[in-house]
């Protein structure tokens, strides 16, 4: 199980770091929470997030307007991912955690650390017994965003 | 370039509002200028939300420019403000960003002071055994950090070093004062907490706040959704001084609009999968969908359908500046209003669908000017005044922001 | 250090070539004049090749030192060019490195551009529902970005904002001329694009190449496998205004060689397994094994072997500059030269077995004159002139670039 | 498998870290491809590498260059490594792709996030058994490179 | 803030030793005027111990200052040092921190120099096969790096390019030279070496290590294990010149001692699990616990208990510096002396329980007075000379810093 | 036993980058070696650390320093560690190796590659068979430490 949590998280981060955006809500449920925050405000409890859905269709979207409305300049992202903590399971939720790190490379090239925190997850087995996620929040250890947060964490 | 390419030359200025040179966000000496004549000069600064410090010993620090800052609440209850430096060798007297305290003590020394920043002890002031020890003569009161002059408004704490600008309210003028008190009209609750760093001159950025004439050509998203278009009703206004501004936009005619077509910003074949989301509570008795207002030089409130924020900016040189985000509800939001607010805050931020690009524009800008010291901007939309307008489609209240600028610059 | 460490005193000049006072790599005031006299000047920039650009609305963006520009293919087939900066208020026009565009759009108030940079249209001109937009004498034509005088040679861009500086042709010279187009005498095709960022001074790299002295010493691979020594036939051409300059080493003598005995440049211990990459094709009915060539301020094309390519300097600030290479082969390579060429790419490049020094050695000057900015380099060798010579120990190409760069400073 | 392969990589970028340059040609089979390029050159189709080589010989003249020939300043690697991606099996080659994560210090002890980016693999087991890549492409995000590249990624 | 962000005014300077103007620890003009002034100037800099290089050909980069410097051992056995610069274009002469070398050769052109830093010879100075080469007048003797004085003083290395400053020992004067070898008495040996890379100026530095006033009200590690307290026996003395410094706690009395009581700094709840590490063992035969010693301008040598230390103080720029760290042991340390030196190695350095906080603390205060340059510190306790005294409730050691520098600066 | 390896990494480093510290100690056996040192040092056969720590009692009194008695600035740890490598058993200690990378954050915000390096561990399973460090040596690539070394790596 390990594995294959591991494997989620991978092709998750792997979806993002290669631009396959459209891919990426297909690893969350159709009911599910992602927030990205960052630890003060988790440790405040301060609700609000960087970004918030609180179901798949509000992925898409983003996704959407990320190809047809906004603009930013081109950049990548890379994932490097730690191994992911199980916890216990509850009412068929699993929860894990897993830290992350994540290196944004601009069009000319510079690079730079972006973001670096943990993946509190909740996750359960869809219809077809695929690992998908039930909830992500991405908690940075920073608060601080470098210019903009384009694509998802 | 890493590094100013270009011999800079502060101080020549083209005749009236509609030319800005483009030296302004790139010289150096421009900056350490703002830094004594507008942020320690005649100007309010906004430090900290009065929720913040509910209680006296409650502190949270901040910085004006790049002067670092501490407001506290007295025993009294009154808010006070001072430089964040001790007086002793200039250690930051606090190093976190809020806490409550029953004084400030300094770590490197162990000076005291009191709620207000007053100098209240010395360590081993009468030395040690008879030995060392601060002279006699030393007089405590005599020495401290700056004080400031603090006003609270809505809810709001600003500060400044000026005795002679004028009070809050009067800086900021009747007709944004209406507009502010429209939204903090009741008690507020902070519901997130970002910064953003963006690659640009502070002043680049608070043109764009100010700016009615972008929101919709860059926000594809506003104008797809019609959350504002230059076509809907509203307008802005700006105080006299040029100090304060506020723009709003009322609630889209159902009727189509053709005024956009065939532009980049507007996508027809956008749809939202889950269009939930722009279903806004209406919350305020009118039928404003948007408010943006900014008091010069460094504060903006936002309103945007539910999405309600603070905005601070702190300039960090001349191409780098933060903008601390703070994301507000009020005290009482209903359950529907609140998740509302939750989900609207995909609309503003860091990572907001009609304000992400206002994140990278202000780079775009300084990368484009960097050998163009010696040209200038064209500020002429909508004349040449900066005057409030019924419509949007000016740049008006950014020329009131270079009418502020200039005055408490002497350019 | 992290900052310039001594009072600067640009404008004293040692009497001749032959000495180089090291505050011309330190001072920023110098690298601000090198923008606006050299730069921005009478001197012929490169700013990409013509197939990055082949068809009407294909655009590529570069720099010229630090100003950002748009280069494109017009209409009429024409290869314009124009600063990249919007006459609104100064965004970049273009944010890719390149594409395909009908027109123009700034994405910041959507004001549009034709393909030669001139201004087409103003976003909400006329203002809406008869309020705002720009006053009546508004004049389209006045306004844009500024445009350059673009040459093609060889398929090579280049442009200049000068209307002084002679054609093209004429800048670089008859003889480095005929070097020129010994290499680019047909089509050629991109295999490779990378950035090599260098922590020096732009100069310190423009006279690396120039420096015939230092090959066959610092890369001792040169010099074990015989790739180029001083021993070997061939020289350096110099133009007669220094802007130009060619260094060409004839096929290795097959003759023992002790003049590098003892060197630690001269290893002769030092064997390949596999050393089929050393066999290259023969593609220039010469036996000329090695050419560099330079135009100033920065432009260079390499011949080593086979494996070409065109490489352009970007001044960063006064310790760092960019490097970005373009590996090409022609683009009716057949496969067994195209083969060599990819494994020839060891020798170049930022990880070129003959060239990886050179990505370092600048910087090790920076660091080693970081206090000596009163003192000067000695380019003594092969005399005080800047002539060309049959030999390569010499320093005269190097001079050379000194002769250029103070004609067009003034100093 | 995924734990050999895992183990492959994390031996291979060991030798790199520790200065153990000559182990690294072993991971290779003789017949093999090695190419270090960027996402930007990979998408163009670009087939010029900054280091490239057809066979193991050529990674053992590369070392051996690195010793005898060239001039760098002393540095250090430290590879952090992705989860591998095990792709399809063709005619005995099983492709794979690993992110990496490469952190350059300088004798002076600055560090420096050197080059991010994705391994695509082809590996095989050789006579011993043991897995092999018979051709690695090295895919940087960035199209940049700080000074010089002498350690290969 | 990312830059300065005052008009800086160098040279205004109040009256007296007991105000020190922030604007020294800011502006960049300062610190050019330090380079040349004091680090090139008639001051003694620490360079290297002499065990770095024992034998003949052994040799040891450093900085002064932001000067690069060889320091080598000669043939005759003599410690010689010099710029560690090419004559030829400038590039460092060695890249690693040290070695053993026969002679030193330049990668770049491969020109040789001695020991000495003698230039020894040019390669190809006669040009190849009759052609190139340098002019037949040109004097190899005549070139070279600059060379430095260069004293060594139980087993450190000093250097300096001053021909004026006294020797050594007068420079140090008589009363810390005693202190000096106190601790010095023996060959030591290295047990660790670690940089510090520090967010302030580097005086800010030197004046927390010539702070007798701030160890135990800082550290609360000092304080509550009663390794240092203003109550405990000891003292301060600064040499005339005020160039150097050493502070000295006894023992502690076994009394109890009120005179922290209610600070932050005495924690009396804390217990340690293992106090074994406390339990130093007894090196010198005196009751000195801890003795700290400075020789202006960058050099410290500690003795806290058992842990020894060598520090070099360099600066990086106006707000950054480095601190090289050279943890020590005497070269016939019994175990169990040795194993007591590892284990108190937890006292000192970048991890320390007493140090830690001094290298956060300079940046607080440069933080603390980034808006404060025409702000100054106070510095009064204990008078206003720069006196020794039988007590550590003073600054007359910082006093006599500002002595000494104000002297080298002309301020 | 690699994957109980791996989970004791990330378990310690949890405990680390959560600032739960009072938990770090239970990771070491009472009798232990931990030590951060540099490669250099560790090459030159230098001794001392920056931290050195020759029973689990200087641990716990390291982090009640931490607690009770230094300043430093409030900052996070972020540990990205590599897949460790099992070595011999020698007398029950298995010695371990893994890279490490930390992201420091401070409370600002701002995001610095703190240290990166190996763990040179040797551990053993404790009375309730459970493994724990008998040593950890932490060498850093880089002898530069930024401002202070406050949270142990
Ligand atoms: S600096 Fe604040 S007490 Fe000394
Ligand atoms: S800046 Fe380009 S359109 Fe306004
Ligand atoms: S720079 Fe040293 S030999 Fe040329
Ligand atoms: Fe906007
Ligand atoms: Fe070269
Ligand atoms: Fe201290």
């Amino acid at each position: 199980m390990l594995t294959e949590i591991a494997a989620l998280n991978a092709a998750c981060a792997r979806a993002l770091d290669t631009g396959r955006f459209e891919e990426w809500p297909g690893f969350f449920l159709d009911r599910c929470l992602y927030k990205v925050t960052t630890a003060d405000n988790y440790e405040s409890g301060y609700q609000a997030g960087l970004i918030y859905a609180d179901c798949r269709a509000m992925l898409a979207d983003r996704v959407m307007a990320l190809r047809e409305a906004n603009i930013y300049e081109r950049q990548r992202y890379r994932h490097i991912l730690g191994m992911p903590l199980i916890g216990a399971e509850v009412d068929g939720l699993v929860a894990v955690e897993s830290s992350f790190l994540v290196i944004r490379t601009m069009r000319d090239g510079q690079m730079l650390i972006f973001a670096a925190g943990t993946y509190l997850d909740k996750v359960r087995r869809n219809q077809t017994a695929e690992w998908r996620y039930a909830e992500r929040i991405v908690v940075c250890d920073s608060q601080r965003i470098d210019t903009l947060l384009a694509i998802p964490l | 370039m890493d590094q100013a390419v270009r011999h800079l030359s502060a101080g020549a200025w083209p005749e009236g509002l509609t030319r800005v040179p483009y030296w302004v966000y790139q010289d150096p000496e421009v900056a350490r200028d703002e830094q004594t004549r507008i942020f320690e000069g005649p100007a309010w600064s906004y430090l900290c939300l009065e929720i913040d410090i509910p209680e006296p010993g409650d502190y949270r620090t901040t910085t004006i420019g790049a002067m670092p800052v501490v407001v506290a609440r007295a025993e009294n209850g009154e808010v006070v403000a001072f430089e964040n430096r001790c007086a002793h060798r200039g250690a930051l007297i606090c190093l976190e960003d809020g806490g409550r305290v029953k004084d400030f003590q300094c770590i490197y020394h162990a000076w005291r002071y009191d709620l207000r920043g007053n100098l209240a002890s010395v360590a081993f002031r009468r030395g040690v055994n008879g030995m060392g020890g601060m002279p006699d003569d030393f007089d405590i009161a005599a020495h401290g950090p700056r004080k400031l002059r603090v006003a609270v408004l809505c809810g709001l704490v600003f500060g400044t070093l000026s005795t002679e600008v004028p009070d809050i309210e009067t800086y900021v003028g009747p007709e944004v004062m209406v507009r502010l008190r429209r939204v903090l009209h009741k008690k507020v609750e902070i519901i997130g907490r970002f910064t953003q760093q963006l690659p640009c001159n502070w002043k680049l950025y608070m043109e764009n706040v100010r700016d009615t004439y972008h929101a919709s050509l860059l926000h594809t998203f506003f104008t797809t959704f019609r959350i504002t278009r230059l076509s809907h009703g509203g307008g802005v206004m700006v105080s006299d001084n040029g100090v304060a501004h506020a723009s709003t936009t009322l609630a889209a005619a159902k009727a189509p609009d053709e005024s956009y077509s065939g532009m980049r910003a507007d996508n027809q074949a956008l749809k939202l999968q889950d269009p939930s989301f722009m279903n806004a509570v209406a919350e305020f008795d009118d039928n404003i969908n948007l408010q943006i207002l900014s008091v010069f030089p460094g504060f903006v409130l936002q309103q945007i359908h539910n999405a309600l924020a603070v905005r601070q900016i702190v300039p960090r040189g001349v191409d780098s500046m933060d903008l601390h985000w703070t994301y507000l509800g009020f005290a009482d939001d209903p359950p529907e209003l609140r998740a509302m607010r939750l989900k609207q805050s995909n609309l503003a931020g860091p990572a907001g669908f009609v304000s992400m690009e206002d994140g990278a524009v202000g780079g775009f800008v300084q990368r484009g000017i960097a050998t163009a010291s010696n040209q200038a901007a064209i500020v002429e939309m909508g004349g040449s005044t900066a005057e409030g307008a019924e419509t949007r489609a000016t740049e008006a209240s950014v020329r009131g922001f270079w009418k502020a600028w200039r005055a408490q610059m002497g350019l």
